[in-house]
């Protein structure tokens, strides 16, 4: 069972790793705004799923933290966000 | 009742993985940001409810069950704020100045 | 030699590469800001490093060493006061002379672009 | 499976830090910083310290990451004397080809030093766990980290405590002379709804959290600097939103609040020298209530003390 928890959390991991990157070279200055909402979701997934492999309780009081923080997060990224320019040396590739 | 339990986990953190993985495909392939958004949003936090649903025969307390219950209502809510702080942001850029 | 290649040492070595790259951009960035990000890198790398020594000496029924552990703690505070006094500096700096970047020393906009 | 986990985790922390350090964008390489301090927890995680975890994820990619990208916004402003000439980020501008390549030979030399020193760790590893178990009794509490960070080092933790408000006093220093002892400013004119509802919402259960959290850390991870960081992001957030205005710097509830924590921990440590063994050392009937109790004011003064740090210096003239 540890060992389908941990293979789990590293496709979640690696599926995130993905996402993240996709995510942080976009050209959209928005959509850098997903990333923390992204490794949120998906470091909790992990997290809860290394703590059930290896049977330390306390490792969902640190998924309970990152997930409040993923949270907190959102409002940070309020800050300075309404004129940030998007960074576009091709202009009409990405936009549709 | 304990192999069922197993079970349930097994088939409920495999399907929590792959939505994942699809959520990434959606972030990857989709065309425009709020089509990526909602890959994202739905896809991943659909994989995190059925993670939690899996683990929860396996907790060990009530607490731990309450605890991993809070953990995704706290995800909604983050969820939830992040897409319409993202999606307004989108917008008011399209018909702002 | 006598660490052998654990697990618990691929993070020393993870840890070890993190302050390699915090230094590299500590001394090469010209953004100011950057610089603070990565002094924050470096931290985080040698914290790591101290991690690993917690978790080698796990004894007495405990996962790792609590003393080091305690000691990162105290650090990962320490180290964020420091960054919070050298972001102030640096807007006040900005404020004052309208310099971001060690470019140049008259008020650079590398920075900046016109509002929409 | 678990060597694989750790294999990619590190690889993908590595990965991020060079992102962070070569892409263009300030605002970006934060962002992807905050990401990075949400994974360094998982890290923490995996080395079994799970009170290192609990922190960095709050101050690493909670705190850090309102701090800086506020800084981000604020360096954004255009200047009134701006001769607006788009210049992207060059790392190699300002060293030359020669010294870029210097820089990054120095580097890799302190990467392959550290490396060799990990590598090079004695076994058996040096360790006081043994002590600190042994004298765990003593203190009542179940949590060694708690025990060495309030009662074995107790030294350490109340001076890091002064070197928190020493940094404070530092970035309260930076006010103009007009705006000496007023409000910091955090609120955007306008906040957007949804954050609104955030602040509203999020609050109630973050302070929940943080009783727990406090009061979970005597004997599991947890304590006093993950509940007063929770408390702090809660402050700040409801401040963020608008909800409610920063105090002015000179407001005595809050400089009372600032000092408390401490006042009270260096207050028990002199009557360590009349009720037990000396400075800082608590009698053992009492030691856990204690504790707990400098716990309790050090987590007050800390949430204050890290929400004041990253509202900043004063920027409003003080009321009368």
């Amino acid at each position: 069972m540890a060992d389908v928890f941990t293979a789990a959390a590293l496709a979640i991991l690696a599926a995130t790793a993905f996402g993240l990157f996709r995510v942080l070279r976009s050209r959209i200055a928005v959509e850098r705004m997903m990333a923390v909402q992204l490794l949120g979701t998906g470091g909790v997934a992990a997290l809860l799923l290394l703590g059930a492999a290896s049977g330390v309780a306390a490792t969902s009081d640190a998924a309970l933290l990152l997930m409040l923080f993923a949270a907190f997060s959102c409002a940070a990224f309020t800050r300075g966000e309404e004129d940030t320019p998007d960074e576009d040396p091709q202009p009409t590739k990405e936009k549709t | 009742m304990t192999i069922l339990a197993h079970v349930f986990t097994l088939l409920a953190v495999t399907a929590g993985a792959l939505l994942f993985l699809a959520g990434t495909i959606g972030l990857l392939r989709f065309p425009d940001t709020l089509s990526r958004l909602h890959a994202l949003s739905k896809a991943d936090n659909l994989g995190l409810a059925l993670i939690v649903l899996g683990l929860l025969p396996q907790a060990a307390s009530l607490t731990d069950g309450l605890k991993l219950i809070l953990i995704w209502l706290l995800a909604q809510l983050s969820a939830a704020t992040a897409s319409q702080l993202i999606a307004g942001s989108l917008n008011r850029r399209k018909s702002g100045p | 030699m006598t660490a052998a290649l654990t697990p618990t040492t691929l993070f020393g070595l993870g840890g070890a590469a993190l302050v390699g790259i915090g230094l590299f951009m500590v001394i090469t960035h010209p953004s100011l800001l950057r610089r603070v990000v990565g002094f924050n890198l470096i931290g985080a790398g040698i914290f790591l490093v101290f991690g690993v020594i917690a978790r080698r000496g796990a004894a007495a029924g405990f996962a790792g060493d609590p003393v080091p552990q305690a000691l990162v703690i105290t650090g990962i505070v320490v180290a964020f006061s420091a960054t919070a006094l050298a972001v102030a500096l640096l807007r006040r700096l900005f404020d004052l002379t309208g310099r971001r970047d060690f470019d140049s020393e008259a008020p650079s906009a590398s920075q900046s672009r016109g509002e929409p | 499976m678990t060597l694989l986990f750790d294999l990619a985790l590190v690889a993908w922390l590595i990965a991020l830090a060079g992102h962070i350090a070569m892409t263009r964008e300030d605002r970006n390489a934060i962002v992807a910083f905050i990401a990075f301090g949400l994974l360094l927890g998982l890290a923490w995680v995996r080395l079994s310290a799970l009170d290192v975890a609990l922190t960095e994820v709050a101050i690493g990619g909670g705190v850090t990451g309102v701090l800086l990208l506020s800084a981000e916004a604020h360096l954004r402003k255009p200047l009134a004397q701006d001769s607006a000439q788009d210049r992207p980020h060059d790392g190699r501008r300002r060293l030359g080809n020669v010294g870029t390549i210097a820089a990054a030979l120095a580097s890799a030399a302190v990467t392959a030093g550290l490396a060799l020193a990990v590598l090079a760790l004695p076994t058996p590893a040096p360790t006081l766990a043994p002590v600190a178990a042994a004298a765990l009794d003593t203190t009542g509490l179940g949590n060694p980290v708690t025990a060495v960070l309030l009662a074995y080092r107790a030294l350490d933790t109340l001076l890091e405590k002064v070197v928190l408000l020493l940094a404070l006093v530092g970035v309260w220093s930076l006010a103009p002379d007009r705006t000496w002892g007023g409000a910091p400013s955090l609120a955007p004119a306008v906040a957007p709804e949804p954050l609104v509802y955030l602040a509203r919402v999020l609050p109630p259960i973050g302070v929940v959290i943080a009783v727990y959290m406090f009061w979970v850390g005597a004997d599991a991870p947890g304590g006093t600097f993950q509940a007063g960081t929770v408390l702090a992001a809660m402050w700040l957030i409801v401040m963020l939103a608008g909800l409610r205005q920063p105090p002015d710097t000179a407001h005595r509830v809050l400089r009372l609040l600032l000092v408390g924590g401490p006042a009270l921990f260096l207050a028990v440590g002199f009557l360590g020298f009349f009720i037990a063994d000396g400075f800082l050392s608590y009698p053992e009937p009492i030691a856990k209530p204690l504790i707990l109790g400098i716990e309790a004011a050090l987590t007050l003064s800390i949430a204050a003390t890290l929400a004041m740090l990253v509202a900043g210096p004063a920027q409003k003239a003080p009321e009368p």
